[in-house]
C-alpha cells in the first residue's frame, strides 16, 4: 500500500486538494481572497513535494508506471499551476466560482498526470479526456461573455470529434494488435498499412490536441474566447503534457515506425511554423496572437521531438519548462491589462512603457524568450531543440526553422515596438498589480533569465533520462 | 589575464545602471564602467604582446574553460588570439567614445545607456568566446539592443529601419546557426569547441554546404552584398551612439566571424568559394562606392561608404593570404575607429544644424573648427591618407590580395585599388559641401564641440592615428594568427 | 661614415611645428606661429645645407662614385618576408639635392608668408600646414622604400589640398582643391597599382633592393617580370608605366594637368612652394628615383615618359600664351617647365655621357626651383600691392615696385634660357640630351623654349610695363625685409645656380659626368629665345591693340588655347555625365529599388500570403473538423502510398 | 440462411438507415428518435454478438440518458416544430465527398489486412468476470481508469453545474 | 448472402463513423452536431466488441474500453450540453453557423 502512495504520490496530493476544495466548497465556503490564498500555498507545496519521496515503478499491471522524467515533467505541469494561481490572481479573486475553477482545472492537472503516466492507450484515452473535458468547462467560465462560451463550444464539439478519430484509430490499433499496452504494442507494430492509417488517426488526434497545423484551427478561436487563465492553462500546461506524451509516445511505442513518423513531424513541422507564422503576423488581439505564436511554438517542439533520442527528450523538456515561464508571462501581463482595462489589442499597447514600466519589461522578456533571443532561456530552449532535430543531418528542415525564427522575430517586435516605440496620446493607465501577480511576474521572469544560463537545470533534466 | 573579466564588467556595469536614480548617476557610472573597459583591454594587449614577446607558441592565450551544458558538450571557453585582442581593443575604443557622445540623451537616459553597454558585453563575449555555442549566444546577445536602440532613439523611419535590421540581422545568425549545427555534427564527438574543430577535419562534403552558410550568415552581419539593406537604413536611423555601436562594433562580428569561424574551420569550403566572396567583395567595395557618391545625407553616405569599405574585409578574406587577412582584420579595426568616428561627428553636427543633407550645410569649419578638424580627419582616414589608419588597411588588403597571379584576382584588387579615387570624390565632396564654401545663414552662432564630445573624438582620433603611424605592433598582433589561419588553408590541397 | 641618424630630424622638425600650430596654435600661438614655424624650418635648412656639404664633400663619394647611403631604417609594416614598408632615409645625390631645394624654397616661402599672410585669421594653420607639407615633401625625397615614397606621396597630395583651400569659403577653392586632389588621386592609384605589381615581381618594396633585382640581367625576377605580358606588354612595363601615371598626376602631365592653372586659388606663397618648386616635380623625381629600371629594362616605358613630357611642355606653353591670370600663367609655365624635365629623362639612358638627360632634368628642376619660386613670390608681391590676379588690372608698376621687378626680371631671364641666368645652363643640358637622342622631341623642345621666352616676357612687360594701372586707394609699400629677403635670396639663386658644375655632383650612375658646354650648340636655343622676347616685347612693351588682333586673327586656336583646349570640360564630361550619370545614379538606383526593393518585397510578400490564407482560420468549427478529416486522409494517402 | 444472418442484416440495416437518417433528418425531434433507433441497434448488435452486458449497459447509459439528455436539451432550445437550418448546399457535397473518402480508404485498408487471431483460451465477458476485473488492481485489473473516469464525471458535473446553473438573470 | 463476420461488423462500424462524420460536417444544430458524435462514439464500440469478440478474446480489452468510452460520451454529452444551453443563453441561437464572433 505503501508503494502505491509513494508511487502515485502527485496524483495523490492532486487529489486530496480537489477533494479539500470540494469540502470548502460544500461547506460553508470562504472568502475568494483567502481561498485563494490558501489555493497558492497547497499548490506551491505540491510543487515543492514534487521534489522529494519520488519513487520510480510502475503499478495496475503497468497501466500507471512512472520514472524520474515523468517526475520531473510534472513538476514542470505543477509549477505552471502555482503559477497561474499566481498570475491570474486579479481574474480569479472576481471569479464567483474559484474552487469549482480550481477543481477542474486540479481535475485537469490531474489528467495530464495520468495521462503522461499512462502505460496504456485506455488509460490514456481516458486521462486525455479528464484532461480536457474540465477544461472546455473552464472556457466557459467568463459566463456572461458570449465568446467564451463560444470558445467553449468549439472546444468540447471538436475535441470530441478529435476524440472519435482517436478512438477509431484506437480500435484499429486493437484489432490488428490485439493489444492495448504500451508494452507489448511496440512488439505487435509490422508497419502495416492499416496500422499506418490506425497511426495517423492517432497522431492526428495528438496533433489536434497540440495544434499542430492542420489540426490546429480551434486553437486561436479557444484562446481568444476562454478567459485569460484557462487560456493560458490550455496554451502551457495542456500543451506541455501533451508534447510529453505525444513524445513519449512516439519513441516507445511506436519507436518502430520511426521512419514515417519522423517524415509525418518534419513535414507538419514545417507547416506548423509557417502557418502560425504567418497567421500570427496578422494578429490585433493579443490573445489570438499568442496562440498563433504558441502553434508556431509547436513547430520547434516537432524539431526537437523529430530527433528521437534523449537529447530530443531532454530539449523537449526543458523547453517546456522555459515556455512555461515565458508565455505564462505574456498571458499574465496580458491578463493584467485586460482585467482593469479591458483592451486586448496590441496597438492599445501603445506607449505602455511610459506608464508601466515593470509590466512592459516581463512583457518584453518574455516575447524574447518566446522569441529566442538570448540572454533568455528561450535562446537556450529553441537551440538544443534544432540542434537535436539537426542530428539528422536534414539541413533543410533546420534551414526552414531557423528562417522561420525570423519571421516570429518580426511580429514579436511588433508587440515591442508597440510598447517601447510607438507614440499614444492614451496609453494604459498605470495597472496596480495583485502583489501575488508581481510575485509570479518575478519569478516568471527570474526563471526566464536563470533556466537558460544555469546549465545545470538543463544538465539536471538530461541525467534523468 | 582573466577574460571572464571582460564579460564581468559590462555585466556590472549594466547592472550599477539600473540601480541610479538619476540620469548623472547613470551617466558617470557608464562612463567608469568604459573607462574599465579600455583599461582592461590595454591590460589585455600589453599582457598578450607580453606572452607573445616570451614566445608563448598557443594558438589562443589566456585560455579559460568552464563546464556549461556538458551534456551537449558545450564549455564556457575563453580565450584570445591577436586579432581578438585588436577587436577587444577596437570595441573598448568605440564603448567608451559612445558612451561620451551620447552624454545629452535625455529620454531614458538609464535604459539607453543599459542597452550600449549590454551591446558591448555582447560584443566582448563575442570575440573572446572559443566555443561556437558561447560565441553564437554573444552574436545574438548584441542585435536586440541594436533594435531598441534605433527603435526608440533613432529618427527619421526608425521603426522601419529597426526592423529590417533586426530581422536580417536574424536572418543571418539564422544561417549561422544551421551551419554551426552542420559543423557540430560533422564530428564523431559533436562537439562545439573552436579548437577540437579546427583540429579535425571537418569532412568536405559538409564544408561545401556549411561554409556558404556561415560566410553569408556572418556575411549579413558586415553587410555582404547583396544583403546590405540594413546598413544604410539602420545607421541613418539610429542615433549617434547607435551608429557608432553599429558600425564600429557590430558590423565586426561579422567579419571576424567569417574568419574565425567560417574559413578556420573551413579551408576547403572557403577555398572553393573563395571566388564568389571576392566577386562579390569587390561588387560591394565598387558599387558601395559609386551609391555613396550620390548620396545627399552624411549618414546614408557614410553607411554607404561603410558597404564599400567592409568590403575590404570580406574581399581580404576572400583572397586566403595571410597579408590579406591581416589587411581585413586591420581593416576591421580601421574602420571600426573611423566610423565610429565619423557618425560621431555627424551627430554632433546634427545636434547643432538640425539637419544631415550636405546641400543644407556650408562653411561650418567657421563655427565649428573643432568638429569639422575631425571631420577632415576622419574623412582623410575614410579615403586612405597615409598616417591614419585606413590607409595602412586598405594598402595591406592590396598588397596580399596582390599575391594571386590569377586574372580575377588582378581585377578585383585592380576594382579595389580603382575605389580610393570614387572614395577621394564623395569624401571631398561631403567635406567641401558641409565644412568648405560660404556659410549658410542662421548657422553664424552655432558652437563648436562640448568637452565630452571633444573627449570622444580625441580618444577615437587617437585610435585612428595610432594604428595609421604605428602599424606594426597591429601587424605584430595579426599576423602571427592569420598565419596559422593561412596553415589550415594551405594544409589543403 | 659619420652618424647620420641627425637627417632624421630634417623632416621631423617640420612635423614637429605641423603638430605644436595644428593643435595649439590657435589657442596659444595666434601671433607667434610664424616665428615657431620659420625657427624649426631655418634650423632644418641648416640641417640640410650641412647634409648636403657633408655628402657631396666628405663621405658621399666612395671610389669615385656618389653612393646611396642609408643611413637610417626601421621595419614599420612588414607584410611578408623581405616585402615591408620600412621608413628610412636614403642618401645620394638627388635625395640630398632635393632636401636642399626643399627646405631652402620652403624656408624662404615661410619667411615671405610672415608677411604676407600676416592678419589671417588662421595664421597658425597655415604654418601648421606649411610644415606638413614640408615635412611630406622631405619624407618623400628621402624615401628608402617605394611605400614609404607612396605615403609622403600621399601626404604631399593632402597638404596641397588643405592648402589649396585654405581659403576654404571660397567656392572656387574649394573647387579647385577637390579637383586636385581627387585628380592626383586617381593618378595615385596607377602609382599604386604600379607598386603591387613592381613589389610582386622582385619581392621587395626596398628601392635599392628592387633597382637591383630588376636591372641586373640575369635576375629570376627581371626574367617573371618580362616574361609576364598583359595586352602584349611586359609586367614591368605596365608596372612602370603605371608608376609614371602617378608622377604624371603629381607633375601635371598632360592629360592629368587640369588641376595645377586651379591650383592657383591657393595662396601665393604656397604656389611658390608646391606648385611651383617642390611637390610638381615629385614626378619627375619618382621617375629619377626608378630611372635605372626605366633605362635598363623597359625603354618603351622611358619613351612613354620622353613623349608624355614633350606634349605637357609644349600644350603648356601654348596655353600660356593666351592666360591672362598671372598666377595661371606661371601654373602654365611650371606645367611646362616640368614637361621639360620629363622628356630630359625620357630621351636618357643610362650610364656615362648617355645619362647627360638624366643630369640635365635634375639640373633643371634644382635651377627651376629657384627661378620659379621667385617668379611666384613676386607675382605674389604684385598681388599683394594690387588685388588682383588679372592682367589687365596691372601695368607699370616698376616705379612702385622697384626689387619685384628686378628680381622678376631676372627670373623672367633665367626661364627664358638667357645665358648666364641658371636656366640658360639646365635647359641648355637638356635641349642637348634631347638633339643627341630623340629630334622630334627636340624640335618640339626648341619651340616651345621660344614660346616660352614670349609669354614669360609677355607676363613681364603686362605688369611691369605697357599702360600705367589704375592704382587707387591706399597701398603699402613693397612690404617689409621678410617680403623682400626671400625674392634676393632667390634671384641671387636664379642668376648664379647655372654656374654650379652639376653633372659632378649628379648623375644617372653617381659617376662624375663631364658636361661639355658646346657653344655653338647653345647659339640657337638662345637666338629663339631671344625672338620671344623681343615679340613679347614688341606686342606687349606699350599698350596697343596688336595682341588682340593677332588673337583675332588665330581665333580658333587661339580660343581653343584660351579654354586649354577644352580638356577641362572633357573631364566634367567625364565625370558627370558617366561617374555620376551613368555609374552613381544607376548603383544608387539600383540598391534603392532591386536590392532594397526585393527585401521590402520579402516582406510584402510574406504580409499578403499571410492575408490571402486567413480564410482558413474561417471560425466555423464545422470547417475545421472538415479540414481535420482532410488532414487525416492526406497524411494517410501520403504515408500509404506515396511516401512508402 | 439462418435466422441469426438475418437478424444480423437487419440490425445492420437498422444501425445505418436510422443513423443516416439522424443526420439527415431536418425535424429535429425525429432526428433524436432516429438516433435512438441507431443506438438501440448497436445493442442488439452487441446481443447478437453475445455481450449482454455491454448491451445493457449501452441501453442504460445511451437510452436512459444521454438521448434523454439530448431530448431536454432541445426542448430547452427549440421552438416546436420549427425544421432545422439547412446546410450549404456546397458544403453537404464536400463533406459527403470527404466522409466517403475516409470510409473508402479504411474499407480498403480494413478489407486488405489480414486481422490474426489469438490461440488463447477466450474469457467469457460475464458480469462476474468484467466485475471483478473492474475493480481488480492487479493483473487484468481496470480499478484505476474506473477511478479516473469517476473522477472526471465528477469534474464533469462540478462544470455543467457552474455553466449551465442559471446564476443571474443576465441579459446577453 | 454470407456469412456474417468481423468485416460484416467492420463495415457497419465504419459506415456508421463516417456518417457520424457527414452528420458533424452538415448538421448547423449543435445538439445534432451532438448527436453525430455520438453515432461515431458508437461506430467505435462495435469495432471494440467485434474485434474482442473474432480476434482477441482471450482478454477483456475491447470490452472495458467500450464500457469506458460510454462513460465518457456521458460525461462529453453533459458537458457539451451545458455548454450548449449557456450559449444558446446568450447567443439565443444554436445555430453552429451563428457562433463565428471568432475568426481569421
Amino acid at each position: 500500500m505503501n508503494e502505491f502512495l509513494m508511487i502515485m504520490k502527485s496524483e495523490w496530493l492532486i487529489t486530496a486538494i480537489i477533494f479539500l476544495l470540494l469540502l470548502i466548497k460544500l461547506g460553508k465556503g470562504m472568502k475568494n481572497g483567502s481561498l485563494l490564498l490558501l489555493v497558492q500555498v497547497l499548490l506551491l507545496l505540491n510543487f515543492i513535494t514534487g521534489f522529494f519521496f519520488n519513487k520510480e515503478g510502475s503499478l495496475f499491471d503497468g497501466m500507471y508506471h512512472t520514472s524520474s522524467v515523468i517526475i520531473f515533467q510534472k513538476n514542470i505541469l505543477s509549477l505552471g499551476v502555482y503559477l497561474i494561481s499566481l498570475l491570474f490572481a486579479d481574474w480569479l479573486k472576481k471569479s464567483e466560482h474559484l474552487p469549482e475553477f480550481f477543481i477542474l482545472l486540479l481535475s485537469a492537472l490531474l489528467g495530464m498526470f495520468f495521462m503522461i503516466s499512462s502505460g496504456n492507450l485506455l488509460m490514456f484515452f481516458l486521462s486525455l479526456e479528464l484532461a480536457t473535458i474540465p477544461v472546455a468547462a473552464m472556457a466557459n467560465f467568463d459566463l456572461g461573455k458570449k465568446i467564451s462560451s463560444e470558445a467553449a463550444m468549439k472546444m468540447i464539439l471538436s475535441s470530441a470529434f478529435s476524440s472519435g478519430i482517436l478512438l477509431f484509430g484506437i480500435s484499429l490499433v486493437y484489432g490488428a494488435t490485439g493489444t492495448i499496452s504500451f508494452v507489448t504494442l511496440p512488439t505487435q507494430l509490422n508497419g502495416s498499412t492499416l496500422q499506418i492509417l490506425a497511426f495517423v488517426f492517432l497522431f492526428a488526434a495528438f496533433a489536434f490536441k497540440l495544434s499542430i497545423v492542420p489540426f490546429h484551427l480551434w486553437t486561436a478561436d479557444v484562446y481568444e474566447g476562454a478567459p485569460m487563465a484557462t487560456t493560458a492553462f490550455l496554451s502551457v500546461i495542456s500543451k506541455g503534457s501533451i508534447a510529453f506524451i505525444f513524445m513519449s509516445a512516439l519513441y516507445k511505442v511506436f519507436g518502430s515506425m520511426n521512419e514515417i513518423w519522423y517524415n509525418m513531424v518534419m513535414i507538419l513541422s514545417i507547416a506548423t511554423m509557417i502557418i502560425g507564422n504567418l497567421f500570427a503576423l496578422r494578429q490585433q488581439n493579443i490573445k489570438r496572437f499568442l496562440a498563433f505564436s504558441s502553434i508556431a511554438q509547436v513547430g520547434f517542439i516537432l524539431v526537437g521531438i523529430s530527433s528521437s533520442s534523449t537529447e530530443g527528450v531532454s530539449s523537449v523538456v526543458y523547453f517546456v519548462l522555459i515556455y512555461v515561464f515565458s508565455n505564462l508571462a505574456a498571458f499574465a501581463v496580458a491578463a493584467s491589462i485586460s482585467s482593469q482595462t479591458g483592451k486586448e489589442k496590441v496597438d492599445d499597447y501603445k506607449g505602455l512603457y511610459k506608464t508601466n514600466p515593470f509590466l512592459s519589461w516581463v512583457l518584453a522578456l518574455a516575447l524574447f524568450s518566446l522569441a529566442g533571443i538570448p540572454p533568455t532561456a528561450g535562446f537556450f530552449g529553441k537551440l538544443f531543440l534544432l540542434t537535436a532535430g539537426a542530428s539528422k543531418a536534414n539541413y533543410m528542415f533546420i534551414t526552414v526553422a531557423a528562417l522561420n525564427m525570423i519571421v516570429s522575430l518580426y511580429y514579436y517586435l511588433r508587440v515591442i515596438r508597440a510598447v517601447f516605440m510607438d507614440k499614444n496620446e492614451q496609453p494604459i493607465e498605470k495597472i496596480n498589480t495583485d502583489p501575488a501577480t508581481k510575485l509570479g511576474l518575478v519569478i516568471c521572469g527570474a526563471g526566464i533569465v536563470l533556466t537558460g544560463l544555469l546549465s545545470w537545470i538543463y544538465d539536471y533534466i538530461q541525467s534523468l533520462n | 589575464m582573466n577574460l571572464l573579466l571582460l564579460i564581468l564588467v559590462p555585466l556590472l556595469t549594466a547592472t550599477a545602471i539600473l540601480l541610479m536614480r538619476n540620469a548623472s548617476q547613470v551617466k558617470w557610472v557608464a562612463l567608469t564602467g568604459a573607462t574599465a573597459q579600455l583599461i582592461l583591454a590595454f591590460v589585455l594587449f600589453f599582457a598578450f604582446r607580453k606572452e607573445q614577446a616570451a614566445g608563448n607558441p598557443l594558438q589562443m592565450l589566456f585560455q579559460q574553460q568552464y563546464n556549461w551544458f556538458p551534456s551537449w558538450h558545450i564549455s564556457f571557453h575563453l580565450g584570445v588570439d591577436g586579432i581578438s585582442v585588436a577587436m577587444i581593443l577596437l570595441t573598448a575604443f568605440v564603448v567608451i567614445a559612445g558612451v561620451l557622445v551620447s552624454w545629452n540623451v535625455a529620454r531614458m537616459t538609464k535604459e539607453f545607456y543599459f542597452l550600449l553597454i549590454l551591446l558591448s558585453l555582447g560584443a566582448y563575449g563575442f570575440f573572446i568566446s572559443l566555443d561556437l555555442f558561447v560565441l553564437f549566444f554573444f552574436l545574438e546577445i548584441a542585435v536586440i539592443p541594436k533594435y531598441l536602440l534605433i527603435g526608440i532613439w533613432g529618427n527619421g523611419k526608425k521603426e522601419y529601419s529597426a526592423n529590417k535590421l533586426a530581422l536580417m540581422l536574424m536572418g543571418g545568425s539564422a544561417l549561422v546557426l544551421v551551419g554551426l549545427l552542420g559543423v557540430y555534427f560533422s564530428t564523431p564527438e559533436h562537439t562545439f569547441d573552436l579548437l577540437k574543430l579546427s583540429d579535425i577535419q571537418i569532412p568536405p562534403e559538409v564544408q561545401k554546404i556549411c561554409f556558404p552558410l556561415l560566410f553569408v550568415g556572418f556575411g549579413v552581419f558586415t553587410a555582404i552584398f547583396p544583403l546590405h539593406t540594413w546598413v544604410p537604413d539602420g545607421h541613418s536611423s539610429a542615433p549617434t551612439a547607435g551608429s557608432m555601436f553599429l558600425a564600429g562594433i557590430s558590423m565586426k562580428l561579422g567579419g571576424y566571424g567569417c574568419l574565425r569561424v567560417a574559413v578556420f574551420l573551413m579551408p576547403q569550403g572557403a577555398k572553393e568559394y573563395s571566388t564568389i566572396i571576392i566577386v562579390l567583395s569587390t561588387i560591394a567595395i565598387l558599387y558601395g562606392a559609386f551609391a555613396t557618391m550620390m548620396q545627399k545625407d552624411l549618414k546614408y553616405m557614410n553607411a554607404y561608404s561603410s558597404v564599400s569599405h567592409c568590403g575590404f574585409v570580406l574581399l581580404g578574406i576572400g583572397m586566403l593570404t595571410k597579408v590579406s587577412m591581416t589587411g581585413a582584420v586591420m581593416q576591421m579595426v580601421s574602420h571600426g575607429l573611423m566610423t565610429a568616428l565619423f557618425f560621431a561627428v555627424i551627430g554632433m553636427i546634427y545636434e547643432r544644424t538640425h539637419t544631415r543633407q550636405v546641400n543644407e550645410m556650408g562653411g561650418l569649419l567657421k563655427v565649428m573648427p573643432f568638429i569639422i578638424t575631425i571631420l577632415f580627419i576622419v574623412g582623410l582616414c575614410s579615403l586612405g591618407l597615409p598616417g591614419l589608419s585606413g590607409f595602412v588597411a586598405e594598402m595591406t588588403v592590396f598588397m596580399g590580395s596582390w599575391q594571386h597571379p590569377d586574372p580575377l584576382h588582378r581585377i578585383a584588387t585592380i576594382a579595389a585599388c580603382l575605389s580610393i579615387v570614387v572614395t577621394a570624390v564623395y569624401i571631398l565632396r561631403a567635406i567641401g559641401q558641409t565644412a568648405m564654401g560660404p556659410i549658410k545663414a542662421g548657422y553664424e552662432n552655432l558652437s563648436d564641440a562640448t568637452w565630452n564630445e571633444k573627449l570622444a573624438a580625441i580618444i577615437l582620433v587617437i585610435g585612428i592615428v595610432a594604428i595609421g603611424t604605428a602599424p606594426f605592433w597591429l601587424n605584430d598582433l595579426v599576423s602571427p594568427a592569420s598565419q596559422l589561419i593561412l596553415e589550415k588553408i594551405q594544409l589543403v590541397q | 661614415m659619420p652618424n647620420l641618424t641627425y637627417i632624421a630630424l630634417i623632416p621631423l622638425l617640420p612635423l614637429a611645428g605641423f603638430l605644436l600650430l595644428g593643435i595649439f596654435g590657435r589657442n596659444y600661438f595666434k601671433t607667434t606661429s610664424g616665428i615657431i614655424g620659420t625657427t624649426l624650418l631655418l634650423i632644418a635648412t641648416v640641417l640640410a645645407i650641412y647634409t648636403a656639404y657633408g655628402y657631396f664633400f666628405e663621405y658621399g663619394k666612395v671610389a669615385g662614385v656618389y653612393q646611396k647611403l642609408v643611413p637610417l631604417h626601421y621595419t614599420w609594416l612588414e607584410f611578408s618576408k623581405g616585402v615591408s614598408i620600412d621608413m628610412g632615409i636614403i642618401l645620394d645625390p638627388i635625395s640630398v639635392m632635393m632636401l636642399v631645394v626643399v627646405t631652402f624654397v620652403s624656408l624662404m616661402v615661410h619667411i615671405y608668408s610672415l608677411v604676407y599672410m600676416k592678419g589671417e585669421e588662421r595664421f597658425p594653420t597655415y604654418y601648421a600646414f606649411l610644415g606638413l607639407f614640408t615635412f611630406s615633401m622631405l619624407g618623400l625625397v628621402v624615401s628608402s622604400n617605394i611605400f614609404q615614397m607612396y605615403i609622403f606621396w600621399e601626404l604631399v597630395g593632402v597638404s596641397s589640398f588643405l592648402l589649396i583651400g585654405y581659403y576654404y569659403d571660397r567656392p572656387s577653392a574649394v573647387a579647385a582643391c577637390k579637383k586636385a586632389f581627387i585628380v592626383t588621386r586617381f593618378a595615385d592609384a596607377g602609382f599604386l597599382i604600379g607598386i603591387l605589381i613592381l613589389s610582386f615581381y622582385s619581392g621587395t618594396l626596398d628601392f635599392n633592393t628592387l633597382i637591383q633585382k630588376l636591372t641586373s640581367p640575369d635576375s629570376v625576377e627581371l626574367k617573371n617580370a618580362v616574361a609576364a605580358s598583359f595586352l602584349g606588354v611586359s609586367a614591368l612595363t605596365w608596372g612602370l608605366v603605371l608608376v609614371f601615371i602617378g608622377g604624371a598626376g603629381k607633375s601635371a602631365m598632360f592629360p592629368l594637368h587640369i588641376w595645377l592653372p586651379d591650383a592657383m586659388e591657393g595662396p601665393t606663397p604656397v604656389s611658390a612652394l608646391i606648385h611651383a618648386a617642390t611637390m610638381v616635380v615629385a614626378g619627375v623625381f619618382l621617375v629619377a628615383r626608378l630611372f635605372p629600371v626605366f633605362a635598363i629594362s623597359a625603354p618603351e616605358a622611358l619613351n612613354l615618359v620622353g613623349y608624355v613630357g614633350a606634349i605637357s611642355a609644349l600644350i603648356a606653353a601654348v596655353i600660356a600664351c593666351t592666360q591672362t591670370d598671372i598666377k595661371r600663367v606661371l601654373a602654365y609655365s611650371t606645367m611646362s617647365q616640368i614637361g621639360f624635365m620629363m622628356f630630359a629623362l625620357g630621351v636618357s639612358g643610362h650610364g656615362g655621357e648617355n645619362g647627360l638627360g638624366y643630369t640635365a632634368s635634375m639640373f633643371h628642376l634644382f635651377t627651376h626651383a629657384m627661378f620659379k619660386a621667385l617668379l611666384f613670390l613676386g607675382a605674389g608681391s604684385v598681388i599683394h600691392f594690387i588685388h588682383s590676379n588679372e592682367m589687365k588690372d596691372m601695368g607699370g608698376l616698376r616705379k612702385y615696385l622697384p626689387i619685384t621687378h628686378i628680381t622678376f626680371l631676372i627670373a623672367c631671364l633665367a626661364i627664358a634660357g638667357v645665358p648666364p641666368f641658371a636656366g640658360f645652363f639646365s635647359k641648355e643640358e637638356i635641349l642637348l640630351a634631347a638633339y643627341q637622342h630623340n629630334s622630334i622631341i627636340y624640335y618640339v623642345a626648341l619651340f616651345t623654349s621660344g614660346l616660352t621666352a614670349f609669354y614669360m616676357f609677355r607676363l613681364y612687360f603686362s605688369i611691369f610695363w605697357n599702360k600705367k594701372a589704375d592704382i587707387h586707394g591706399e597701398h603699402h609699400g613693397e612690404g617689409g625685409f621678410a617680403l623682400l629677403m626671400p625674392l634676393i635670396l632667390l634671384a641671387v639663386g636664379a642668376a648664379a645656380a647655372g654656374f654650379i658644375p652639376f653633372g659632378n655632383f649628379v648623375s644617372s650612375d653617381g659617376t662624375k659626368l663631364e658636361s661639355a658646354f658646346h657653344l655653338q650648340f647653345s647659339i640657337l636655343p638662345v637666338a629663339i629665345g631671344l625672338i620671344g622676347i623681343f615679340t613679347a616685347m614688341w606686342l606687349y612693351k606699350k599698350k596697343n591693340d596688336k595682341p588682340d588682333k593677332i588673337a583675332a586673327s588665330l581665333s580658333g586656336l587661339y580660343k581653343a588655347a584660351y579654354r586649354k583646349f577644352y580638356i577641362d570640360e572633357l573631364y566634367t564630361f567625364i565625370t558627370k555625365k558617366i561617374l555620376f550619370n551613368l555609374i552613381g545614379r544607376p548603383a544608387a538606383w539600383f540598391d534603392k529599388n532591386i536590392v532594397d526593393g526585393l527585401v521590402n518585397a520579402t516582406g510584402k510578400a510574406t504580409q499578403t500570403i499571410s492575408e490571402k490564407i486567413k480564410g482558413m482560420q474561417s471560425g466555423k468549427v464545422q470547417q475545421y473538423a472538415i479540414y481535420f478529416l482532410i488532414g487525416v486522409i492526406a497524411l494517410a494517402v501520403l504515408f500509404i502510398y506515396v511516401w512508402k | 440462411m439462418s435466422g441469426s444472418t438475418i437478424i444480423f442484416y437487419l440490425l445492420a440495416a437498422l444501425i445505418l438507415v436510422s443513423g443516416a437518417m439522424s443526420v439527415t433528418s431536418r425535424q429535429i425531434f425525429r432526428a433524436a428518435i432516429y438516433l435512438l433507433f441507431s443506438l438501440i441497434g448497436i445493442a442488439g448488435m452487441f446481443f447478437w454478438l453475445q455481450y449482454e452486458f455491454i448491451a445493457a449497459v449501452q441501453i442504460v447509459v445511451y437510452v436512459g440518458g444521454i438521448v434523454v439528455l439530448i431530448i431536454f436539451s432541445i426542448f430547452l432550445t427549440q421552438q416546436a416544430g420549427e425544421k432545422l437550418a439547412k446546410q450549404k448546399l456546397g458544403r453537404q457535397v464536400f463533406s459527403a465527398l470527404a466522409a466517403f473518402c475516409g470510409f473508402a480508404l479504411t474499407l480498403l485498408q480494413v478489407y486488405q489486412h489480414d486481422f490474426i487471431k489469438t490461440t488463447a483460451v477466450a474469457i467469457e465477458p460475464t458480469v462476474s468476470n468484467i466485475g471483478n476485473q473492474m475493480l481488480g488492481v492487479n493483473d487484468n485489473g481496470y480499478a484505476l481508469p474506473f477511478e479516473v473516469v469517476s473522477i472526471l464525471l465528477l469534474a464533469a458535473m462540478i462544470g455543467c453545474i457552474v455553466i449551465a446553473m442559471k446564476s443571474k438573470p443576465e441579459a446577453a | 448472402m454470407m456469412e456474417p463476420g468481423l468485416y460484416h461488423i467492420l463495415f457497419i462500424s465504419t459506415a456508421l463513423f463516417f456518417i457520424g462524420v457527414y452528420g458533424f460536417f452538415t448538421r448547423r444544430n449543435l445538439v445534432t452536431m451532438l448527436m453525430s458524435i455520438e453515432l461515431v462514439l458508437n461506430s467505435v464500440n462495435l469495432n471494440f466488441i467485434a474485434f474482442n469478440k473474432y480476434l482477441w478474446p482471450n482478454r477483456l480489452d475491447g470490452v472495458f474500453f467500450t464500457i469506458f468510452i460510454i462513460a465518457i460520451a456521458a460525461a462529453e454529452a453533459a458537458t457539451a450540453i451545458a455548454i450548449i444551453i449557456n450559449l444558446y443563453r446568450s447567443h439565443r441561437s444554436i445555430d453552429v453557423e451563428n457562433a463565428e464572433e471568432m475568426k481569421y
